[in-house]
């Protein structure tokens, strides 16, 4: 099974990449972009078959390792 | 010898290049702001300094590679005029395709700050013609992107054709091959992790650096 | 505005961290009762961290004067002279609770933090250090908060291109829950460009720049409280990430606006931003200021008057400047895509104004802020210093012990650490990380900089004021040992919970002592800061109140390094050993205990013995020197043949107590190793001058041999020495200390 | 318009990223997690109404900026 987690800001944290990005941007000459915000996405490759259990241990994942819940969010995207 | 230093928002060895170029040239080292469109008439030597433009957000140089300033880079390098890219540099020349290949997280996912043993691998060009080949030189590293990738195509061509310039002795970041510095085809153009600029005064990096400022003199004045 | 008409309740009151007198006192001096943002206000003037309300009156006994001192404590940072116009900028302050909360944002705004303090006042940084404790190894947070803080402090340091040259870094069980992040930053300006805080004058404009304002670090149970919930979600308050990238920027923007004659007074917005900066200065300046909040630069939206003055948030800087300037001054920011704005004016009102929206949200006297905050003689309880000398097995072989103390989590190379700091940047760093001082030229001259940081908790917790001054003595001593002359301190006083009696008792005797070394030694204190309430379930953290010491060579072409350099060098003691064991090293990782008196301390010989070695170098005469301190003699020699890749062959005739002579932490000690010819002068100059000497034996070879008998290979010491740090991060090992 | 752009190691690039993570969440004990990738995700805001010449411009901004494709491929989500 394939897993898809994404770990952004909490709303309101600072995002320094992210302003820089939509600056940069800005000065290409895309003035549509307006807020940008980045983040990161995990791939992992599951030997568990069981949705429910793959996605308990995918939150598991994220609480114990892969978000920085002080100032991160999370999501699993099981597919 | 005229020299050009390119200065990033967020450079942050830009002085210590004008630093090692006026104290081995006797003269005043230009420095360029990454917004001007031209580099000063009669430059010889394009450096870009380290450090972290753009705070490496994104991608280490690649918003310094969008500068309006890397036109007038792009244009010198193609009339075969020297340009070195150091450390935060050779990010930006291989984010502007000026260099094959890109520069990766450490392999050990940190940064790595320490003097390292290099071999000068090739002396054909500007910057190298004053080691031997084979010679082992120490310059102090400092970075935490600098494994340098590519495809096996491009590696093979890089050796084949003798623009490897400096290997690591101690791969101290997982660089492909030990690639610690590469040319480009008209081996005009020279990029490489460590700072030889860091290396041109034995109270404190060490003096090994002295002979790639000593050839471009040479080679351009 | 719900939050100027909310009413304030005893458990808002509460909520702001003041007690029902100072609520009381706020009212007097209001002559009425304040509203939301007032409170916030007062809350965030009269913290500790503000207004130094339970130390200032034992502070103001710290000595802060001598000839080269042009700034003492009251600026953002202290600044002494160093010759040939130059002025050495430097300061100190602790990051202790964010880091423990979020390591790597809140070591890196530690950074980015103290860095505005010391280019706020118009020097460039130069240099770095850090003060690190952490809880035991074994402890299951700390290596996650190691690593965090280690490469937050890299993050953010090396991005700004200043090199970060040494520190220290200890474990101890009491900093489980409460880690120390102590950052010191040192600065060179010239003596006619610095700049101060004072905002003097009336209708001067007062001009924000930097990032912009988010809701970043507000104090959590203020925020909590009822009254702000309409938008709920978006309020929370927020952890705070620093920006490296922009405080380049505001670096160079702000020098290059420094270069200009545009500024009247200038502060960065650290701890209170907005609140404390614009107080602050008014205070000095004898003025009033008016700020008009709807011109902050605002992250987002519907921020209020209360969240704009209490945010935290990094990367900003409010300055006054001369009217008529600001479209000079805009015109830099704009080059380096900095937020500026015209957000206030000066006044002589002696009035604290700010306006939101058209109304009037604050309307405090400014030194209801300042002089008027309440100061604490807090009751203090001294306690007689730990005594005694505890027994320990006089026998157990001197180089296994010497291979263990190697690789304690105390005494093991920080080379780990170390690496991952660019600490050659610049190209001005004459002495990396790993000896006495970190050494950093000043550029483009002969003349250097020396820069350490230094305490021995353990010793400050058996003895505060013996403890204190130790911490002053051991700094003087390290600048002293690579030449330097030592110039002036800053300090950073971390303890516990200062309403209790022994902790405030530990205050007292700790500043005491400091106070009387810095007196003895000529070290004036030029800054500092103090981080209190650091407690863990009712358990105060080991007294640390760290000393960061600079100093002055006037030649770097003569310096002493520790390590050895010639084979047949003549390995000199000079100071007495009398194998002080109590509160020792070796004590706590041989013998699993923590206990007895701490060594005394002898001022005057102290001096002199520094001031001998110091001149020896000073001549030419010298080059390896190392100072001893934890650990004792034997590690002293391990370290130097370590670094100099040489053993030597020491010892001596008839030593009574080998465990005490080899691992005693007797102070005002140095090991010296110079050629035969020179070596018997400094021994006899040394007796001449009724100094304690000694020979110990002779450099070479590749081990470290014990009077003619024992012997352990460097390659040995080396394993122990440098393998323990990097098998603890790596998870292969969690030592458990016996 | 809200895009998410996602940014990931081309198959064959080494990522040591997501091996390191990979590695320590075996350690955690998920013994079930195989193969790990670490990539960007990035979330701009654009003002730019037409999903069409969004897609057109996002696919531009990546191209230009957004992802290295020496190393680099790129997908591009709009919502
Ligand atoms: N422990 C101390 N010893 C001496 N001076 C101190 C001490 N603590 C604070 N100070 C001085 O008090 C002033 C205010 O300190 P602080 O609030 O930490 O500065 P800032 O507002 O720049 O962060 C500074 O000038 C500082 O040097
Ligand atoms: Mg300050």
């Amino acid at each position: 099974m394939k897993a898809r987690v994404f770990i952004t800001l909490k709303n309101g944290v600072l995002d320094p990449q992210g302003k820089a990005i939509g600056h940069a941007l800005n000065g290409l000459g895309f003035a549509s972009v307006g807020e940008v915000r980045q983040g990161k996405v995990i791939d992992i490759d599951l030997s568990e078959t069981d949705a429910a259990k793959a996605k308990a241990a995918l939150k598991d994942m994220c609480e114990k390792l892969l978000a920085n819940t002080v100032i991160e969010k999370y999501e699993i995207e099981i597919g | 010898m005229k020299a050009a230093v390119i200065v990033f928002p967020a450079s942050n060895c830009d002085r210590d290049a004008a630093t090692a170029l006026e104290a081995m040239t006797g003269k005043k080292t230009a420095m360029v702001w990454h917004q001007d469109n031209e580099l000063p008439a009669g430059t010889d030597l394009v450096v870009l300094p380290g450090g972290f433009s753009y705070g490496d957000y994104l991608r280490c140089g690649a918003m310094a590679n969008q500068s309006s300033i890397m036109a007038a880079i792009k244009a010198h390098a193609e009339k075969g005029g020297a340009v070195l890219g150091i450390c935060n540099g050779f990010q930006v020349l291989t984010e502007s395709g000026l260099l094959p290949g890109a520069l990766m997280r450490n392999a050990g996912l940190k940064f790595i700050c320490k003097p390292v043993a290099l071999e000068v691998t090739e002396t054909q060009s500007a910057f190298t013609r004053n080691y031997a080949a084979g010679q082992a030189v120490t310059f102090p590293v400092a970075h935490g992107e600098g494994n340098y990738v590519a495809d096996d195509a491009t590696l093979d061509r890089l050796e084949g054709e003798g623009r490897v310039m400096f290997r690591y002795q101690n791969n101290p970041n997982g660089s492909a091959r030990d690639i610690a510095g590469i040319l480009n085809e008209k081996r005009n153009v020279l990029g490489l992790m460590p700072h030889p600029e860091r290396a041109v005064d034995p109270a404190t990096g060490g003096s090994d650096g002295r002979a790639m400022f000593q050839g471009l003199i040479e080679a351009l004045s | 505005m719900t939050e100027i008409s909310t009413d304030i309740t005893p458990a808002i009151v509460a909520e702001h961290g003041l007690i029902p007198e100072e609520y009381q006192r706020i009212n007097t001096l209001l002559g009425r009762a304040p509203n939301m943002v007032e409170l916030g206000v007062f809350s965030v003037m009269w913290s500790e961290h503000c207004s130094y309300k339970s130390t200032r009156v034992h502070l103001k006994t710290l000595p802060t004067k001598a000839a080269w001192v042009i700034q003492g404590p009251g600026e953002n940072a202290g600044v002494i002279d160093i010759g040939d116009g130059d002025a050495c900028i430097f300061k100190m302050e602790s990051h202790n609770h964010p880091s423990f909360i979020e390591p790597y944002q809140g070591a890196a705004t530690g950074v980015g933090g103290i860095m505005r303090d010391v280019f706020t006042m118009g020097a460039r940084p130069i240099a770095m250090m850090n003060a690190l404790r952490f809880g035991e190894p074994s402890h299951p947070k700390t290596r996650h908060l190691v690593s965090g803080v280690v490469s937050g402090i890299g993050g953010y340091g090396n991005c700004m291109g200043v090199p970060t040259v040494g520190g220290e870094v200890n474990f101890h069980k009491s900093f489980n829950g409460n880690n120390l992040v102590n950052a010191m930053c040192v600065g060179l300006a010239r003596t006619d460009k610095i700049f101060l805080s004072a905002a003097k004058g009336a209708g001067n404009p007062v001009v924000y720049f930097g990032s912009k304002t988010g809701r970043d670090g507000i104090h959590g149970a203020t925020m909590a409280s009822a009254q702000f919930d309409d938008a709920s979600e978006e309020k929370r308050p927020t952890v705070q990430v620093g920006d490296p990238f922009a405080e380049k920027l505001l670096l160079e923007a702000t020098l290059e606006l420094m270069a200009t004659d545009a500024i009247v007074a200038i502060q960065d917005m650290g701890a209170a931003g907005l609140t404390s900066s614009s107080a602050e200065m008014a205070d000095k300046g004898g003025s009033g200021i008016e700020l008009d909040l709807d011109k902050v630069p605002q992250r987002e939206t519907h921020m209020t008057a209360y969240e704009m003055l209490l945010s935290e948030s990094q990367e900003r800087m409010l300055a006054v400047l001369k009217p008529g300037r600001e479209a000079e001054a805009e015109k830099i920011f704009k080059k380096w895509e900095l937020d500026f704005a015209v957000i206030g004016v000066t006044t002589d009102t002696h009035r604290f104004i700010a306006r939101h929206q058209g109304k009037v949200v604050a309307d405090i006297p400014v030194t209801a802020l300042s002089d008027e905050a309440p100061i604490y003689s807090r009751p203090f309880e001294k306690r007689a210093p730990m005594s005694g000398t505890p027994a320990y097995d006089k026998a157990r072989p001197v180089l296994a012990s010497l291979e263990k103390l190697m690789a304690a989590p105390d005494m093991a190379s920080r080379r780990w650490i170390w690496e991952q700091y660019d600490n050659s940047v610049m190209n001005d760093t004459l002495q990396h990380p790993g000896g006495d001082a970190a050494v950093v030229r000043v550029h483009g001259s002969k003349k250097a900089l020396a820069i350490t940081t230094d305490v021995t908790p353990r010793y400050v917790k058996a003895d505060p004021v013996t403890g204190g001054a130790q911490a002053v003595a051991e700094a003087w001593r390290n600048l002293t040992a690579v030449g330097a002359t030592p110039l002036a301190v800053t300090d950073n006083l971390n303890f516990g919970n200062p309403q209790k009696p022994e902790i405030m008792g530990q205050i007292v005797g700790a500043i005491e002592g400091i106070g009387a070394a810095c007196r003895a030694l000529d070290f004036p204190v030029i800054g500092g800061n103090c981080s209190l309430y650091n407690e863990t379930n009712g358990e105060g953290i080991l007294p640390t109140p760290a000393i960061g010491g600079v100093g002055l060579l006037k030649d770097h072409a003569r310096m002493a390094t520790i390590g050895f350099k010639r084979e047949e060098d003549v390995v000199i003691l000079i100071g007495e050993t009398k194998g002080h064991l109590g509160q020792s090293i070796y004590l706590r990782e041989i013998e699993g205990r923590e206990e007895g008196a701490c060594p005394p301390l002898d001022l005057a010989a102290e001096k002199k013995h520094g001031d001998f070695v110091r001149g020896l170098i000073e001549a030419g005469r010298l080059d390896t020197v190392h100072d001893l301190s934890d650990g004792g003699l034997l590690v002293a020699i391990a370290e130097m043949a370590l670094k100099g890749g040489m053993g030597a062959s020491v010892g001596q005739a008839a030593i009574a107590d080998a465990v005490g002579f080899w691992f005693g932490e007797d102070q005002g000690r140095y090991l010296l190793a110079a050629p035969f010819a020179e070596a018997e002068k400094i021994v006899a100059e040394a007796r001449a001058a009724y100094i304690p000497v000694a020979e110990l034996g002779r450099t070479g070879g590749d081990a470290i041999t014990l009077n003619d008998k024992d012997s352990m290979a460097l390659k040995t010491l080396s394993a122990a020495h440098e393998g323990w740090f990097p098998r603890f991060m790596s998870g292969e090992e969690i030592p458990v200390r016996n």
